[in-house]
């Protein structure tokens, strides 16, 4: 009986409603901060870095955002990719704009401007719901694209253009450009998933959240209780835009470099974040850390399994991996509904009672 | 206007008028589901409206609670007109309500559904949520406070943390009167919240509607179909046929009230 | 002048594009009235049924290069073609097959579950389907050729020609993908009013409980529609493919059959043809007179933003059941 | 339970690891996704190459050569993770076959110290090698092609282009958007009408662009496309008669995927390319001899002598002369990435050495240094025979407009050098 609450009392309304009740994840959670802050930092290199931990951080941003709009309020987006690459346009004509001013701003200037076009594609969710609300999301997907496509204003009038990051720093550290090394890059990323997942789970367990779930539950109800519906419904493409938006920025300026929008941020990209929420969790901020781990892992682990391993040709393992992920998604959504994040409560649940189950 | 105050038998407060309908009417396309009705609401008492299936009872509180629009008549709450209005800003007014067909939150807790009772009542700023910090978490203790409160009242403290999807029936019921009660409402209203109960719950729930007029002077007003258990409840009965008024008063004159007995006996024989 | 006869034949062409989006959407449709499933996967349906199709006829060996890559041997072909008709049987015959082994492995599993799950089942299933294909029949461009026309049909362009002094362009492609949707359709209609299981199929539609309780099974229902659906798609396939090659791209046709459906409504078939229909001559016309202004390239988007303006002020669709709301 | 899986996990990962020893040349290819049909080809004549080189010579200066391969499904971010899984394996030289990519990896090998060669696509003002010292783009780049398609044009016309309308149906993406600008300036100068039309990325869909030229009648086309849209646009100029030898398409627009499916109706359209075409090649007899015999082929040699196949080995084969002469300068077999670079800059592959290889005129000649890393940009055109299945070279190799190329590059790296913060060397 290693994992319990038993005896585990709490004496306050405040101690009752923190993020971990539970003595033991409190203590694991701790444990996971301090090895994310302060072993992992020195001990990464370019590739761990570039193949692992600096996109898991940002799709787990990104992930957050997306689950904060559906997971908690219902609203299904496929216009994430879209989202994010107002992001990354934003930063970029930022960080030309005006270098003198710490990237960090421009970072949060970025989130702020997504979130302000992702509440402006939310106006129709007042209207639209379900499936019709996913499609029409889709609209920003394929706007947003081509209009960071078209108008050379947005890339700098470069000649095919791409949008490069240029190099900015932080406390004298380069954190975008190609002089910026691995763990400096992490910890970037590392510090914006970890306030923003905390500003996630402020948001979610209070006023914002409720409102959020009332209406992703029964949003007819939600109103006759007190909900105002399109406050709530934009209040959410808001929040969760920011972070997307916040995800895009980081993507093209630390983790890419350079990017093109229709490649980078197509829709490969939406449905990339939402299968990382679906399979996390939907309405879970672990779910969404598990989500964007899965999914950034596995096509690693599965290519380096069936190349390295195996021998296989890059092609063959390729469709493969296809497969693998596909049969994944299936077997998930057969097996656990509720994504990792219940398959995790769940397996605490058994050892709750472990080793004594009756 | 203005009734006096009453003292009623069981030693509660009766006061003047807290609502008052005059000749509303309602359409779904041709269709009449309510014709030019009036009646009002005094404060801290318990007012019921019945009436057979498909008389327009569940229209009538869907009115009152905003959700549907009347073409014609007027609203009149505390003194002052009511505008058109959405019904989250009706809600905001003081007015809460159950539902027949229970409309909980099923993804939430108990405790967080009944917190969705108070979402009215918080006022911190959204910087102070996402952080955390002060109003937000002031706020969120205050409330809870409250809310543990209705909890101890209604008897769930056992279900708490438990999500409202798994509870039977009977519990849900209770939980969504638990939501509409944290509200602090000036008016309740209850949509047939016998319906579907054995009479043991019946009988609980019975003792919740007293308690909470008794205990709170909360004004109710509540639509049931089954006869017995309104008569015994209420103070003064509202009877809906066919959109129409055919009786209004106390449980009393409502039963010897002919055109009543004609409506209750007609439907049975239906 | 001149402006309206371009309008006039772009019109036409748009017209056509729109059977081809409207023959992807029709796929989704069918799934959708009958199991509320929204089947992302049509698309690669689509190709998978095209990929079959041209391995059959050309007489591919299944997963040759998987093959090769484990065992070290060189098998590529039977070295036999098989005859167009024979081959659209025996491709038919695997989309059967493959909507059982859908319903049996995947959907059976998944029932009672939140649309949206099943929709992301349906991304599941189009990412495995996606390999299954190129480990099956090979990722190369395949030429598809079952014997419809291409090109310019002279005809048209005589007559038009005679009529306005400027000769229409008419795809023939297109013109035969027309008749055969139309073909189709009533096909459908056909099956869905005047057979047993057709009939069977439409009061699953209507009403999942009711269907259950008069004792028609649902499961085979699902195979059934699943089959049908796999059908649409060999022939979208089919005019698609002949029309670009088979290869990946393909499946990406059914991102143009959404804002379609979005228009139409998912529930509806005479939505998704007249839904198609807007789609292909607006997006067509929009890029002739609006495209030059804003630098081109609008189709990609026209479509959605067309079918989101469109549902801000009718929220069901085109033919979409009204939606009321109760408490 | 968690341990075991964490173990394995970085068991897996750290699998890919390969001996540090030989020349590591790893191969970015893309095998899979909407490219996937091209990038196969094109990643077997890499393979093939290299594999040759070891079986025949027993590598290059004795050094074995190892290609180790990477999918990127044409996707930035594979890419990215491709690129750091094998970078310190010691490999010398990036070919990512993908101007997103090459984005991407051109700030990184400069700080890396690795050689990016993208012969053909990528960056075109990395021509100028004192701002990208580790980039090559030999022999030609998209502007090279855009001119000299004009050049070619130009010819076919007496050397007037005034009062003529030519038409540019491009991918409307970074890669597509490269010749626009040249182009634009080369209508100033020689007096024709340029009309721009973009086609969005996958481009099955082509008709309103092509009901477009129907209409506007152009007397050239010119095509800056890549994968499915090609076949579909070659498709969509039979269907409206269009012209085929009017009808000029980028390198990249020119191999047997784009006009086979279109069948005898793609008859006499045209290419542009920067290397020969066809078997007729003595090289051709070594690697039937040595690797497809063998049965070392790549992928089983399905795709040997086709055109990406053949830019392919032409990729490696200029790679391979520059680790040779790498080698000769400095003296040692197992060369630096510094060292391959300094090869690079001083690589000379002359008609005679080409001959020597047994290709003889498949290229043009290519003479770098350390501030042309682009060299001649010389390119020819090839035309189609649909009845006999091949392409046919039908002009000799031209020089590009180096007058207008010139400011254009000048201007384009001087602005990357500012936005980067480099300062271009001396050379």
């Amino acid at each position: 009986m290693l994992y319990r609450e038993a005896g585990d009392f709490k004496t306050s309304y405040r101690a009752d409603g923190q993020t971990f009740p539970i003595r033991l994840d409190r203590w694991a959670y701790y444990a996971a901060i301090a090895v994310a802050f302060l072993i992992v930092p020195f001990i990464i290199n370019d590739y761990w870095a570039s193949a692992v931990f600096v996109p898991f951080l940002i799709y787990a941003i990104a992930a957050l955002g997306l689950n904060i709009l559906t997971g908690y309020a219902g609203q299904v987006s496929l216009g994430t990719g879209g989202f994010m690459a107002v992001g990354a346009y934003a930063v970029y004509k930022l960080m030309t704009a005006f270098p003198e001013i710490s990237i960090v701003i421009h970072i949060l200037l970025a989130g702020g401007i997504t979130a302000i076009v992702g509440m402006l594609f939310g106006l129709p969710s007042l209207r639209i719901k379900g499936f019709y609300l996913a499609v029409a999301t889709l609209a920003a997907q394929f706007f947003l694209v081509w209009l960071f496509n078209k108008v050379p204003w947005f890339y700098n009038y470069s000649a095919s253009g791409q949008i490069n990051a240029p190099e900015r720093t932080i406390l004298g550290f380069a954190v975008s450009g190609p002089a910026a090394s691995a763990s400096t890059k992490y910890l970037v990323c590392l510090v914006f998933a970890f306030v923003l997942a905390w500003v996630a789970r402020n948001l979610t367990r209070g006023t914002s959240g409720r409102k959020w779930m009332a209406i992703r539950d029964m949003d007819i109800a939600a109103e006759i209780i007190g909900v105002n519906p399109l406050a709530a419904k934009l209040s959410a493409f808001a929040v969760s835009s920011f972070f997307v938006g916040i995800a895009g920025a980081l993507l093209f300026s630390v983790y890419l470099g350079a990017a093109e929008v229709g490649e980078a941020f197509g829709i490969n990209k939406s449905f990339l974040v939402l299968f990382m929420i679906i399979i996390g969790g939907l309405g879970s901020i672990f779910g969404s850390f598990a989500g964007a781990a899965f999914m950034v892992l596995m096509p690693v682990l599965l290519k380096n399994l069936l190349v390295g391993g195996f021998g296989w040709p890059t092609d063959l393992a390729a469709h493969i991996e296809l497969m693998i992920v596909g049969a994944l998604i299936v077997f998930f959504l057969i097996a656990e509904p509720h994504g990792l994040a219940r398959l995790w409560a769940l397996t605490k649940e058994k050892l709750r009672l472990w080793p004594f189950p009756h | 206007m203005n009734q006096q105050t009453e003292i009623t038998a069981d030693g509660r407060q009766i006061g003047g008028t807290l609502m008052e309908m005059k000749n509303i009417t309602l359409r779904f396309g041709g269709v009449e589901a309510i014709k030019n009705i009036s009646f009002d609401i005094r404060e801290g008492e318990i007012r019921a409206i019945i009436g057979p299936n498909g008389a327009g009872k569940s229209s009538m509180l869907n009115v009152i609670s905003g959700f549907y629009v009347p073409q014609e008549g007027e609203i009149w709450f505390k003194g002052a007109r009511r505008g058109p209005m959405k019904p989250y800003e009706v809600a905001r007014l003081g007015i809460a309500r159950t539902f027949q067909n229970i409309a909980l939150f099923d993804g939430m807790t108990v405790l967080d559904n009944i917190m969705t009772g108070r979402l009215n009542r918080m006022r911190a700023g959204f910087l102070s949520q996402a952080l955390w910090w002060g109003a937000a978490e002031r706020e969120e203790i205050e409330n809870r406070e409250r809310v543990e409160r209705v909890i101890d009242f209604l008897e769930i403290q056992n279900i708490r943390k438990t999500p409202v999807g798994r509870l039977p029936y009977g519990l849900k019921k209770r939980v969504e009167l638990a939501r509409a009660l944290a509200a602090e409402p000036q008016i309740l209203l209850l949509d047939e919240p016998m319906a579907g109960m054995n009479v043991e719950e019946k009988e609980d729930m019975s003792r919740f509607v007293l308690d909470v007029n008794d205990e709170f002077g909360t004004t109710i007003a509540l639509i049931e179909h089954d006869m017995g258990v309104v008569m015994d409840l209420s103070d003064r009965v509202v009877v809906m046929d066919y959109g129409r008024k055919i009786g209004d008063g106390t449980p009393d004159e409502v039963r010897n009230n002919q055109e009543v007995i004609d409506a209750y006996l007609g439907v049975a024989h239906d | 002048m001149d402006q309206m006869i371009f309008a006039a034949e772009i019109f036409l062409n748009g017209l056509m594009t729109g059977v081809m989006y409207a023959l992807v959407a029709l796929g989704f449709v069918l799934i959708f009235k009958a199991s509320g499933v929204f089947n992302y996967a049509q698309g690669v349906l689509a190709l998978f049924a095209a990929l079959t199709l041209v391995g059959i006829q050309q007489g591919q060996v299944p997963f040759a290069h998987m093959i090769n890559a484990v065992f070290g041997t060189h098998v590529e072909h039977f070295g036999w073609t098989v005859p167009s008709v024979l081959a659209i049987i025996l491709t038919g015959a695997v989309m059967v097959l493959l909507a059982f082994l859908i319903e049996k492995l995947v959907l059976q599993h998944l029932v009672g579950q939140a649309p949206i799950i099943l929709f992301m089942a349906t991304i599941g299933l189009a990412y495995f389907l996606e390999g299954l294909g190129d480990v099956m029949w090979g990722a190369n461009i395949k030429n598809l050729d079952v014997g419809l026309p291409q090109g310019i049909s002279e005809s048209i362009e005589g007559v038009t020609a005679n009529w306005f002094g400027y000769g229409f362009f008419i795809d023939r492609l297109d013109i035969w993908a027309t008749v055969i949707a139309a073909l189709l359709v009533a096909a459908l209609v056909a099956f869905a009013q005047y057979t047993k299981q057709g009939r069977a199929m439409r009061a699953v539609a209507d009403d999942h409980q009711a269907a259950l309780s008069v004792g028609i099974s649902l499961r085979f229902i699902w195979v059934m529609v699943w089959s049908i659906a796999g059908f649409v798609a060999l022939v979208a396939g089919i005019m698609w493919g002949t029309k670009s090659g088979v290869q990946f791209s393909l499946s990406l046709i059914a991102l143009k059959a959404l804002p379609v459906l979005m228009l139409g409504g998912f529930t509806s078939i005479p939505g998704a043809i007249v839904g198609g229909l807007i789609i292909g001559v607006g997006e067509k016309l929009f890029e002739f007179f609006i495209g030059p202004m804003v630098g081109g390239a609008t189709e990609n988007w026209f479509a959605y933003v067309l079918a989101l303006l469109f549902l801000v002020f009718r929220p069901q669709g085109l033919f979409g059941e009204r939606i009321i709301e109760r408490v | 339970m968690k341990l075991t899986f964490t173990a394995f996990a970085a068991a897996t990962l750290m699998a890919t690891a390969p001996a540090m020893a030989d020349l590591v040349v790893p191969n970015l290819s893309y095998r899979t996704g909407a490219y996937g049909a091209n990038g196969t080809q094109y990643a077997d004549g890499f393979n093939d190459y290299f594999t040759l080189l070891n079986e025949r010579d027993g590598g290059i200066g004795g050094e074995k050569i190892k290609v180790p391969e990477c999918e990127t499904a044409y996707n930035t971010e594979k890419g990215v993770e491709c690129y750091e899984a094998t970078k310190d394996t010691g490999a010398l030289v990036y070919n990512p076959l993908s101007t997103g990519i090459t984005y991407q990896l051109i700030p990184k090998v400069a700080v890396d110290k690795k050689v990016l060669y993208t012969p053909g696509y990528g960056r075109t003002s990395a021509k100028n090698g004192k701002v990208f010292e580790w980039v090559f783009n030999a022999p030609a780049n998209y502007w090279d092609g855009a001119s000299v398609a004009i050049k070619y044009l130009l010819d076919q016309n007496g050397g007037d282009l005034n009062g003529k309308k030519i038409a540019l149906v491009y991918h409307n993406s970074a890669y597509g958007k490269e010749p626009v600008r040249t182009l634009q300036d080369l209508a100033e100068k020689h007096g024709f009408t340029l009309s721009e039309l973009p086609v969005d990325a996958p481009g099955q869909e082509q008709k309103s662009q092509w009901l477009q030229i129907r209409r506007e009648q152009p007397d050239y086309v010119i095509m800056w496309g890549w994968g499915v849209m090609n076949q579909v646009a070659i498709q969509e100029a039979a269907n409206i008669r269009f012209p085929m030898e009017n009808f000029i398409g980028i390198w990249w627009s020119g191999s047997e995927v784009d006009v086979v499916p279109v069948g005898a109706k793609a008859n006499g359209y045209k290419a542009l390319t920067f290397h020969g075409v066809g078997q007729d090649y003595p090289v051709y007899d070594d690697l039937q001899e040595y690797v497809i015999e063998p049965g070392k082929a790549s992928q089983g040699g399905e795709h040997v002598g086709s055109v990406l196949y053949s830019r392919g080995m032409y990729a490696a084969l200029v790679i391979s002369e520059a680790i040779r002469k790498a080698q000769e300068i400095a003296g040692v077999s197992a060369i630096s990435p510094e060292q391959l670079r300094e090869g690079f800059e001083q690589l000379d592959i002359t008609p005679e050495r080409l001959e020597e290889l047994g290709l003889p005129d498949f290229g043009p000649e290519i003479k770098l240094s350390c501030d042309n890393h682009g060299g001649s940009g010389m390119a020819r055109m090839q035309q189609w025979d649909a009845e006999g299945g091949k392409w046919s070279l039908i002009s000799e190799f031209t020089e590009p407009d180096q007058e207008i190329l010139a400011p254009l590059i000048a201007e384009d790296s001087d602005a990357y050098a500012k936005e980067a913060g480099i300062t271009p060397r001396d050379c």
